[in-house]
């Protein structure tokens, strides 16, 4: 299990060396002026030219500026941002946090509510509620992320008016304790449903797959042979060894959940990376674009090792393995 | 039947179909089988692929996996209920207290893979009162089986144990509610020729000690020669022929038989040995 | 991604020993090389055959039909501002009209055209990118893998959308640098489906055999290997297309697709500002986008059911 | 004695050695110091269980997976200094058969194509002879040319793909065919015949076989030689009438022991035989072999 996970880390370690290596070499391939990209379309002062041309050292050859690149991300220095006239990383650490809730609330919960409906789908006696059920999957996994958001703010913000349209709580906030949580809530309420729904449907078609794999299994045959009653089949053998396929592709799915945050978070205008992203985007404000990409590169590889060792931890045929070698 | 009278049948097949639906056509897979297994014996029933003895076996045990059923009719008797007309929950009670299971060939898949040995044994035993009892008798019936490193195996996981362990840990699982009888389709196919032997073995010393009833579904003759005692012969969904195994061996009636074994001699065809 | 393809390998060993195999001798011929008109009949009666296949294939169809005639089923062009702005849905205006007074209906139709060209040749891009590296990867193993493998794990680490703004806000987005960036962000998955494909493909039989029989790497590839891993490799293009056309509303969204085109995501990006007053803005090309994706989804599922019988959406039922 | 077809030394193959993060797995010898020579117009067997690595050594034979150390030379030839020359030469003389007639077809390759494939890269029949070559490759394997030309793999029964597969090795007109478990997924009566063809078609053109199988009845049936192999390692080697009617290795009496035989009254006998020896308590235990406990490592 140690050897597993030290694996894993070091992979994952590469890998983010490998993904800051690929956007230096984008950088750098771009034709043009580097330090005019690196600013953005903003007027380049002579005197930060200079300082750019030292500190990159621009005039070395390719692989001492990767060097000195890589020394500066790694001591988190992800450069200084124009449009905000802030370090980046300031503004990151600022801003992460809130993404993070928003995301991680809806991926959690789409997760859970995902997982129920597609085993509920698979398991069902009745084609009629199965039928339902995917016909709604499949017209979720089909709807735009930000027309979901839109839509519910059409709805639950504008036509029955219970809920605010946008941002992540008013500008002053008199509200304390259990009220300001509570305030708190209603701003998140509809970019995390959106989320939700989102995330749940993308499990819960792999979900259902999944389960009804695992009917199909020899071992099913043997739980019913044992005089099983359904239900003991369904809670000590379906579920399990159904949750297991759809763990490994956790990871990746929350990749596309921080990358719905760019469009989610723009549809509420709520102030995270994601829309920090947009902005640096329009504005065309590249070293803060490289933190945001760098940050959800991160994210996204800190998650895959977390599915892994919670994969090796409940697939014993993982975790064996692992532990001889 | 090879000295043993025959007092009453343990379980009786009368007249069993199923038909099924496969691309739009009817496939006669079981076309109206009469079969007898007396306490205490081993039948085998022969056949090649196609020949519908899996889909027999799994009809009568009630584990047709899930195909269109055009017709599944005919009578299977086991202690005299008719299992086919079973409610659900009788049939549960069935299968939990007097035992009625099937034995397949890959082990591997008919175990739970993220369940330990124990937690799989300790599901068929759970008339008995106490983790102790469950504990006891699940080493019991390891060693029944041949097993004798018994505490340690409980603690592996199924893919931590070879093939021919598994295959014996699915036997145990189905002696656990001390069965009269245990029906096996091609239990040994999937292993080693060593392994196989042994499994082979230890069905015979179950049907031996245990007074333990088997039919043994295989495509394979030097199976039924070692094993059976009364042979079927299947051929696209008919018993085409009945018989004790010497006289099957010795003088086959049907044609197809005929065929089956000369096909084997051919294959046996011995030069070396004895 | 893996996983998907090790549970399709899993399964009951149970195997329905009928005479279907020698009967198969029986059945109407099919000749799934040739490109005869019986074979694509007989292909297309096999998809209506499937529970959604039909459906996705008639979506595709109609929306291709009505895009690419748009000036027929429109009743003004793109950008002709002609109506009066912002008017509900009407008999003359079905959809209503949108801030700058033009048909909501006709900007639809006309949207159409790119989100789909987007969709098809980022998707065909996709599999040209990456179905050359899974297919060099897979056959050539060993270090050339290894590093192919690695430089696609680190695109696939990144959320497409993510790679699709960095490379819109490093070089712009006229139409053709945007598809190159959305294939650019899609590719991996196809390269590793692609790399599977050749991995499980190449231990097969068939192909030892045509080594053994000293047949070219080429001949090897192309028309042993190749042609086993289409079915495979086309529903992945089809679910590919659906992502491309969802990254690209995504972008018209941002207000950061091509300007100079009308489409569905800029469409809703103006409807945004206009939520509460004229939801027919957001609502209808939100609804476009949905059935477009919906379509490549359910042709995509209809195929995996149509070459993959197993994987039939009727979901076993638990017995007692 | 004339130069043997193939001839291995030392072949020794390994899996799960490199990794990138220092030997994490240790490396497996699947084919553990193999010696063995094929010689022309002969059959030799090789037996063994399953791990026994005689799949993986009928690869390194046929040059489709290369020996981590060892040599293994054709007509004397090492292939390891082989020219694109020399594999086509190769290639014309050896040829396999593989154990699953299902997966050992194109299955969107239609059979003449299969064949005229190879027909055509070996400049063995140019278009003209294309489809008297073909019918006469389907006659030598028993099935009517016009009949099954234009099938598909799917369209034929397990008994038949296998001829198939025969006529395409055949096609080359080899001088060795490595056959691995060419019987073991079919059905006893099509074992015979396809046991049938094959004894005539080694009879008729002088051909060499190396069967790979674990079934002793069909390796005493048709073979010359046998090679025992056990976890790699090849315990006994010999003429086929030596092993198996006079064997040395405690492995190779075990396997014996072991076989079934289509013979009730045999079983018998042998049944009443070992429960007497048991009863005296012999040493030899035939009901445990071997130490059954591989599974983890398999």
């Amino acid at each position: 299990m140690l050897r597993h996970t030290a694996k894993h880390l070091a992979q994952a370690i590469l890998v983010l060396l490998g993904v800051v290596v690929l956007i230096f070499c984008l950088l750098q391939s771009i034709p043009g002026d580097p330090i005019q990209a690196m600013v953005g379309d903003m007027p380049v002062p002579p005197a930060l030219r200079a300082a750019l041309e030292e500190r990159f050292g621009l005039n070395e050859p390719f692989f001492s500026r990767l060097y000195r690149y890589l020394a500066n991300v790694l001591q988190g220095d992800l450069g200084y941002s124009m449009n905000y006239r802030r370090p980046v990383f300031d503004i990151l650490a600022e801003r992460f946090p809130r993404t993070l809730l928003l995301a991680g609330t809806g991926y959690s919960l789409g997760i859970v509510i995902g997982i129920a409906i597609g085993i509920h789908s698979a398991i069902t006696p009745h084609r009629g509620v199965d039928q339902a059920w995917s016909s709604l999957v499949l017209i979720g996994y089909a709807m735009p992320t930000f027309w979901v958001g839109q839509l519910l703010v059409m709805l639950f913000a504008i036509q029955l008016g219970w809920l605010p349209t946008q941002g992540m709580g008013p500008m002053i906030s008199r509200a304390t304790g259990f009220d300001w949580v509570l305030e708190r809530a209603t701003y998140l309420a509809l970019p995390v449903a959106t989320y939700t729904i989102l995330e749940a449907t993308r499990v819960a078609r792999f979900m259902r797959a999944s389960v009804a794999e695992t009917l199909e299994q020899g071992y099913i045959v043997t739980a019913r042979q044992k005089g099983l009653s359904r239900r003991e089949i369904i809670m000590g053998h379906v579920v399990r060894n159904s949750i297991l396929p759809v763990i490994t592709v956790m990871g990746y799915s929350f990749g596309t959940a921080m990358g719905g945050a760019v469009l989610l978070e723009t549809v509420f205008s709520y102030p995270g990376v994601g829309s920090l992203m947009v902005e640096s985007v329009r504005a065309r404000d590249t070293q803060a674009i490289v933190g945001v990409v760098i940050l959800i590169a991160c994210s996204v590889v800190v998650m895959n090792i977390v599915v892994d060792l919670l994969y090796a931890w409940l697939d014993p045929r993982i975790r064996v393995s692992s532990s001889q070698g | 039947m090879s000295g043993k009278p025959a007092v009453s049948t343990l379980l009786s097949a009368r007249d069993v179909k199923v038909h099924l639906r496969v691309h739009g056509r009817i496939v006669k897979a079981v076309d109206g089988v009469d079969l007898d297994v007396h306490p205490g014996q081993c039948v085998g029933i022969v056949g090649e692929s196609g020949s519908g003895k899996s889909t027999l076996g799994r009809a009568m045990t009630r584990l047709l996996p899930n195909v269109e059923l055009a017709e599944l009719s005919g009578a299977v008797r086991f202690c005299g209920e008719d299992v086919l007309a079973m409610a659900p929950e009788a049939m549960r009670a069935l299968r939990r207290h007097r035992g009625f299971s099937m034995v397949f060939q890959d082990p591997l898949s008919y175990l739970n893979p993220t369940l330990r040995i124990d937690r799989q044994l300790a599901e068929a035993l759970r008339h008995l009162a106490d983790r102790n009892a469950v504990r006891q008798r699940s080493e019991e019936l390891l060693r029944q089986v041949g097993l004798d490193d018994t505490a340690r195996i409980l603690r592996l996981y199924p893919h931590e144990l070879s093939g021919g362990m598994r295959q014996r840990v699915m036997i145990a699982m189905a002696l656990a509610p001390d069965p009269q009888m245990l029906v096996a389709d091609e239990p040994t196919t999937a292993l080693d020729a060593t392994v196989q032997y042994q499994v082979i073995q230890t069905l015979r010393r179950l049907n031996k000690e245990r007074n333990l009833a088997m039919l043994i579904i295989t495509h394979d003759l030097g199976m039924v020669a070692e094993l059976c005692e009364h042979v079927y012969v299947m051929h696209g969904g008919k018993i085409v022929e009945s018989a004790d195994v010497f006289t099957l061996f010795d003088a086959p009636r049907n044609d197809y038989t005929a065929s089956l074994l000369a096909a084997a001699r051919r294959l046996h065809q011995t030069r070396s040995l004895v | 991604m893996s996983s998907l393809g090790a549970r399709h390998s899993g399964g009951a060993s149970f195997v329905w020993h009928t005479e279907d195999r020698a009967a198969g001798v029986a059945r109407p011929q099919r000749r799934l090389s040739g490109v005869t008109t019986s074979a694509s009949l007989d292909l297309l009666r096999r998809l209506f055959r499937t529970r959604f296949g039909g459906i996705g294939l008639v979506i595709l169809v109609a929306i291709s039909i009505l895009s690419i005639f748009a000036p027929w089923f429109a009743s003004s062009g793109p950008m002709e501002l002609g109506a009066e702005s912002m008017q509900p849905p009407s008999w003359a205006h079905p959809l209503g009209t949108d801030s700058l007074g033009r048909d909501v209906r006709s900007v639809i139709l006309y949207a159409g055209r790119s989100s789909l060209l987007i969709g098809f040749s980022a998707a065909a891009m996709a599999f040209l990118i990456g179905g050359t590296i899974g297919a060099l990867a897979g056959y050539f193993r060993g270090a050339v893998a290894v590093v192919l493998l690695r430089v696609t794990d680190l695109f696939h680490t990144l959320p497409a959308i993510i790679i699709v703004l960095f490379s819109v806000a490093l070089v712009g987005s006229s139409f053709w640098l945007l598809v190159a960036a959305v294939a650019l962000a899609i590719w991996p998955i196809e390269a590793r489906l692609v790399y599977g494909q050749f991995i499980a493909l190449s231990e097969r039989e068939f192909v030892l055999a045509a080594r053994a029989a000293g047949l070219s790497t080429s001949h090897i590839i192309f028309l042993e290997i190749l042609p086993n891993a289409l079915p495979t490799v086309t529903v992945q293009v089809s679910l590919d297309a659906s992502a491309a056309i969802l990254i690209e509303a995504g972008l018209g969204f941002l207000g950061l697709s091509d300007p100079t085109e009308p489409s569905w995501g800029e469409m809703l990006n103006r409807g945004q500002q206009f939520l509460e007053l004229a939801w027919w803005m957001s609502v209808f090309p939100g609804m476009a986008i949905c059935i477009a994706v919906l379509g490549f989804n359910l042709f995509a599922d209809g195929l995996t059911e149509m070459f993959n019988p197993r994987a039939s959406a009727k979901a076993p039922k638990l017995q007692s | 004695m004339s130069t043997p077809i193939l001839s291995g030394r030392s072949i020794v193959k390994t899996f799960g050695a490199r990794s990138w993060f220092g030997g994490s797995g240790k490396a497996k010898r699947a084919v553990d110091t193999v010696d063995l020579d094929v010689n022309e117009g002969e059959t030799l067997a090789i037996v063994g269980e399953s791990g026994s690595g005689k799949s993986t050594l009928a690869r390194i034979l046929l040059g489709l997976s290369t020996a981590t150390s060892g040599e293994v030379a054709f007509y004397g030839r090492s292939m390891a200094g082989f020219a694109a020359p020399d594999w086509v030469t190769f290639r014309k003389s050896v040829q396999p058969i593989f154990q699953d007639p299902a997966s050992s077809l194109n299955p969107r390759m239609r059979v003449d194509t299969t064949l005229s494939n190879v027909l055509l890269r070996h400049r063995l029949a140019t278009r003209a002879t294309l489809d008297s070559a073909i019918a006469d490759l389907l006659g030598s394997v028993g099935l009517d040319a016009d009949q099954f030309h234009d099938r598909y793999p799917h369209q034929l029964s397990g008994g038949q793909q296998q001829r198939i597969a025969i006529a395409r090795a055949m096609a080359v007109r080899p001088k060795l065919i490595i056959a691995d478990e060419p019987l073991s997924s079919l059905d006893m009566s099509v074992q015979a015949q396809i046991l049938n063809l094959l004894v005539e078609l080694k009879t008729s053109r002088n051909l060499g076989l190396v069967l790979i199988s674990h079934d002793l009845n069909v390796v005493d049936a048709i073979s010359d030689r046998v090679i025992v192999m056990y976890l790699g390692k090849v315990v006994e080697a010999g003429p086929t009438r030596q092993v198996l009617g006079n064997p040395a290795n405690d492995y190779t009496r075990s396997l014996l022991a072991a076989k079934l035989v289509a013979d009730p009254h045999l079983a018998r006998a042998r049944r009443l035989a070992m429960d007497s020896a048991a009863a005296s308590a012999t040493n030899f235990n035939p009901s445990d072999p071997k130490p059954d406990l591989r599974g983890a490592t398999r």
